[in-house]
């Protein structure tokens, strides 16, 4: 495409999403796909996504075959940037779009394709995922849900948790133990595209500190699933998950496109700041409320100059992995604080909920308390120092 | 310095035992899925115990002590996270007897003590108690008729009180109106949605509300009345300090992490020693708060006193209540894990009149 | 966005090959030790490699590059603790540069890219180096003759200068005062004690100076002299935040307590993260600010990005320094500990053109 | 002594601390005994410990038979009170008035009572200390330096850090090992009334990172000293050094008086940030500096009464030691924070050390740097928060 194509291109999704944007509705609406809570929610984001799909706005580089666009990708990030800077909603099967579709058009079979990827792009099927376990974290190796073969069928016992959007999903990407006569635990697991359907996978939701539901702890019991559910080779679902995780750090490519959360950044902060009222005064006239706000601009501005330093390899320094593998901790973290500090600028009012009567309907006090997922969850943030500390500085393990 | 008396650590005794008794966790919870608001055996026994009258006069049925003698009861509640009118009631108790006429005394004051429930409304919708940021008049037509408009949010226990004094604006100087409940309008009271579901929060709406002149108390103690709600609250504070304090520390030493104990990682360790620090530093503000309460005369002093109690409390409650849902992993993201109610009650506390900064900048001008 | 040119690469890798070599932690010790006012001989090679020149215009005998690309240089330099003349002198270039006639450039820019020293003169003993702040006067008398008179301090490499720039008021306008080192009286310079010793630190007494007309420059320039200043000093902290995290890693790998190397203890460990985490952010800040510097017209952009990165360095450099200092224990509370030569350092660079307290309040009136 | 007399003593004292207190000298004086790190400094107080003894406001309650007093401790007590208050400099013979004096009379025989006491007070005899080394850091019960017994004398070797005074003491109170044979390290150790003055020891001057003196390393290589230089029996060091320690923390009283050290308080940083300049205006009117100040005044009225309410056992709470144990921990961060921040009152002028041209000589410059020996020595606080997670909140070990 030229200049003057994408230009015509841009207008044109510009001017769609002004004339679709949903208004926003009477509830709080979820700020990314782990905090659907409510089939209100869920109805509401899951119809956006097949408005955005039928408009062709959403899997446009994706093969045609299969429901995609057939489009250059370049069209998608158009896309993509104007729905972020309009801040339209999130599309809500992002286990779907950014993990299972991709890695289905990558090593899927025809029938594979034939079967998932449109329905995924219309949101008529969503996706969720099994990695997690209750008593291993985000510790992904050393899954304990077994998965033993009988007959043409896989029986599955276990659990999985921080199963998002499990309530709804008809498919989960999961891990499983396929053997333990293997020399090394990875070596021990497979992955299936497994039908949420099958008797016996009970998902249960979780009533998290916001006091909302938005996550599952999904039991098997027995369950039996097709043995061509499996993706990949029995003993290859490290290396399959290894290749989603990719997916999902962007790395790669090959998404279906769309927003997966709401964006929070710091000039929504200093917009709030000017807002929010502090003992009965616009929070910014306050010296020290500024202050705090001058070092949040300072940690946030800081995180994006070290990302655009990243990029240039010659100013790698002495730890050129340093920026790249610390991203998650930095930004978890930074989102806790404005969160939090949001929170603060509302004075009096700051101890207020979810409710018509609070700032922007009680989202601040929610995103504080949803903001340690961040922080805790792939790894909490004191992990996280440890990484780094060994991995980087190379000292040695705790 | 520090002062302590008998009847603050028989009173300290009591209450906690009461409180640990009335308030472990699980009943904490049930209040909390109940939603009712007012558990009234449980508000009787405290009657019966004599805690709303500890402050109220001798000749109005009580025991004739000084707020700061109440402090003990209000920690050892907040320890507990157990809420009850009793804050809204003693502040109630207090503007009647700094700034109400023996009449309005004899007519409350007795109730009080005996279990009525009295509340304060201060708070603005734009989050000001302050009186130079007032919308609330009392008007005065012009056959005399008085009347009052305007709207209050973050009235405690509004839904059961039987009286609420309003502070309000007649002119340029500040009143009290004592409203009684029963004489306003269906729908002027509405619960609030806060984030301490332990907390019975409601707002008021007041238009054209008829007040006689026998309904009006002056706003000469209003600061007074302030500083009260901030010393209780923190009290309630360093109660709270240390009960998740005891969660995260229960939790340190139970769950394991790669064979270890957590408590055993100084990332875990650290951080608890410093929120001991916190609560420690807090208790000592808090009583030496107390003190000056009782046994200063120099209002500046006893100001900066509270708030520097508030402060430290704020500050450090909040800290702690965020450490604990993260200390707790996966599971402190989860309803069930009690860093949570905690952590909820801290954020209420901190932004109940002042948190850090706003304290620090008073404490600035009172202090340099 | 940072953009980072062929040239600043060239740059960055020459001088990091050549600071490395020239000033091992050994010949730093001994530089202090020797106090001499300048090393000659690592001078002379530092003008052999015109590292004097970069930023001077090509037909005065340098490379015409811009400010920023000597920032690579800054870098290495205080990855290294090497402190020479040439932050002055580069400073020195830059006002003649900006605010030079065409006279005062050919005169002086050529000797300064040839490695005659040159420094500039700003702050008052009152630690201000704002224009509005200055008590140094250029006084014209009823003849039309001019003096000079006031007082500077920090003024670096003073007393091997050949020229000083002086800034000055006029009335009520800034200028530059162009002084000849040779002609100044005997006395009129004097070596200051700073905390850094690496520093070669002066006071500068002006009593009555006569001044000629073409010793005069507009002060026009000033504030983009002050955020040159700022520019190059993060960029010495940058380095110098690398430099220290070097020597607290190397101990944390080699220093065993209770039989375990104390690198493996997350007391040590997190901070020493938190420091990486700090240099990495305060190099990020460094090279944008000097791809804003280079790239952009808005003065107002310029000088957020430039108090930005020094407001960043300030706090982290001496905040590693100070845990450098800890994070030996006793060994680090000797004069032998390598980490007090960068806390020195980092105190002094601290508190050149403002600390991050001094930042941030100049940040908020700047970002809104 | 009643109200009356104990006025009366009262202004005795202040009249004659007024009329006596020692000109400020041209150079700058160290703030304890720490850290007199030259010869001007140390004969300069010297010779002010030799008129407050000469006066007789010095080891007043000690008994008069070996040079005290034989007053009521009260007396010593003001004294005490009223050199604070007029902040006169101290009496550097800090281990031989707090620590060996009291010791030797508690457990010393006549003859050692005779020959140490007297000089004690008058400064007559420097004392100093060897207790850390150099590998053991503060583990005192590792001690490691050996004490062999040869006839009537005992032959050391080895080495002892961080000797205060160590370059101007006569006598040493010595921690050495006289046996490995024993059940257990403790009992292997034995406490010594050493002599500076015997061949083999050598005490060598530390450089501080002030870059001045004030410590020692003193090296012991075949110094042979009188066996009866031993306190307590072969043996019994570990309690005879423990017994020192609770003198040194005023625990048992019986300490000589006279101040230690110049107090740093909250005020002082209060005072300097009025007269100190950022940028050419006085710092307490820079917003930001004085909020710094106001959270600085917080921790330190925050440590005060957290003092306080550690007196009243009522008020003891969940964790009664934590007050008690904190003390040092508290103590010494909160003077690494009022030093580093009164550098940071002082603007540029910061960047300024020891000399004239210096706010106050420099003194707040070298006060941080010395800071660290707070933080660091008997235990950094790094281990100092161990031992509280572990032996107050009851963590389990690191």
């Amino acid at each position: 495409m030229n200049e003057n194509e994408i230009g015509e291109f841009r207008s044109g999704v510009r001017a769609w999403l002004q004339d679709n944007k949903p208004a926003a509705p009477s509830f709080l609406l979820p700020e990314t796909f782990m905090e659907v809570g409510t089939d209100q929610q869920f109805e509401f984001l899951r119809r956006w996504q097949q408005k955005v799909y039928e408009a062709g706005y959403l899997g446009m580089s994706w093969p045609e075959a299969y429901g995609g666009g057939g489009q250059p990708q370049i069209m998608q990030e158009i896309v993509n940037q104007e729905m972020a800077a309009q801040r339209v909603p999130f599309v809500p099967n992002t286990i779907g779009l950014n993990w299972a579709g991709p890695l289905i058009l990558d090593m899927g079979t025809e029938a594979d394709k034939q079967r998932y990827i449109k329905n995924i792009l219309s949101a008529e099927d969503i996706w969720c995922q099994g990695f997690s376990e209750p008593d291993h974290g985000s510790d992904l190796g050393n899954a304990q849900v077994r998965a033993v073969k009988d007959g043409d069928e896989y029986v599955i016992n276990g659990s999985k948790i921080w199963t998002s959007l499990g309530s709804y999903a008809k498919y989960m990407i999961l891990i499983a133990r396929t053997s333990n006569e293997v020399p090394n635990k990875y070596a021990g697991l497979s992955f299936f595209l497994a039908p949420m359907t099958a008797h016996g996978i009970a998902p249960t939701p979780i009533k998290k500190l916001t006091g909302e539901y938005g996550f599952c702890q999904t039991y098997f019991t027995d369950a039996r699933i097709p043995a061509d559910c499996m993706l990949g080779n029995e003993g290859e679902g490290w290396s399959v998950a290894m290749k989603t995780l990719m997916f999902e750090r962007g790395a790669v490519g090959g998404q279906a496109g769309g927003l997966s959360m709401m964006d929070l950044n710091i000039n929504d902060i200093v917009e709030l700041a000017r807002r929010a009222t502090r003992n009965g005064r616009p929070a910014i006239e306050d010296p020290l409320t500024r202050d705090e706000l001058v070092k949040l601009v300072l940690e946030a501005k800081g995180n994006a100059v070290m990302g655009s330093r990243a990029r240039i390899p010659a100013l790698g320094g002495t730890y050129p992995t340093a920026v790249a593998m610390s991203g998650k901790l930095r930004s978890s973290e930074l989102k806790r604080k404005m969160t939090r500090f949001a929170v603060s600028l509302q004075g009096a009012n700051g101890a207020r909920y979810i409710s018509e009567d609070a700032l922007d309907g009680g989202k601040w006090q929610r995103s504080y308390l949803n903001s340690f997922s961040g922080t805790i969850g792939g790894g909490t943030t004191q992990i996280q120092k440890n990484i780094l500390g060994e991995r980087v500085l190379g000292l040695p393990k705790s | 310095m520090i002062r302590f008396s008998e009847e603050q650590a028989m009173l300290l005794d009591t209450a906690r035992e009461f409180c640990q008794k009335q308030s472990p966790i699980d009943a904490v919870r049930q209040v909390i899925q109940a939603g009712q608001p007012l558990d009234e055996t449980l508000w009787q026994t405290m009657v019966d115990l004599g805690w709303l009258g500890v402050t109220i006069p001798e000749i109005y049925g009580g025991l004739g002590l000084d707020l700061a003698d109440t402090v003990p009861i209000f920690e050892a509640m907040g320890r507990q996270l157990l809420a009850t009118p009793m804050l809204a009631s003693t502040l109630a108790a207090q503007v009647l007897i700094t700034n109400g006429s023996d009449d309005q005394k004899n007519q409350w004051l007795p109730k009080i003590a005996a279990g009525q429930i009295a509340t304060v409304a201060l708070t603005e919708a734009n989050g000001s108690w302050d009186p130079d940021q007032i919308t609330t008049h009392l008007n005065q037509s012009a056959s005399g008729e008085m009347t009052l408009t305007g709207g209050k949010v973050f009235v405690l226990d509004a839904g059961v009180a039987n009286v609420i004094l309003v502070s309000a604006l007649q002119g340029d100087s500040l009143r009290w109106c004592l409203l009684d409940a029963s004489e306003l309008p269906d729908g002027a009271i509405q619960r609030e949605v806060v984030i301490d579901e332990t907390r019975r929060s409601y707002s008021l709406a007041l238009s054209d509300i008829p007040i006689r002149a026998d309904q009006v108390l002056p706003g000469t103690a209003f600061k007074k009345i302030e500083l009260a709600g901030m010393l209780l609250i923190t009290a309630e504070m360093s109660g709270g300090l240390d009960g998740v304090l005891a969660v995260i520390v229960g939790y340190l030493n139970t769950r394991k992490q790669f064979d270890r104990f957590i408590g055993s990682y100084q990332a875990m360790k650290h951080p608890a020693v410093d929120i001991l620090m916190g609560s420690e530093m807090t208790r000592s503000y808090l009583y030496h708060a107390a003190t000056v309460w009782r046994d200063e005369t120099d209002d500046g002093i006893v100001e900066s006193a509270v708030r520097m109690a508030k402060c430290c409390a704020s500050e450090q409650f909040s800290e702690a209540g965020d450490r604990g849902i993260q200390f707790h992993g996966g599971f402190g993201f989860t309803y069930e894990c009690d860093a949570q109610l905690f952590l909820r009650r801290a954020l209420w506390s901190q932004y109940q009149f002042g948190d850090e900064r706003h304290q620090r900048q008073k404490l600035s001008a009172l202090l340099f």
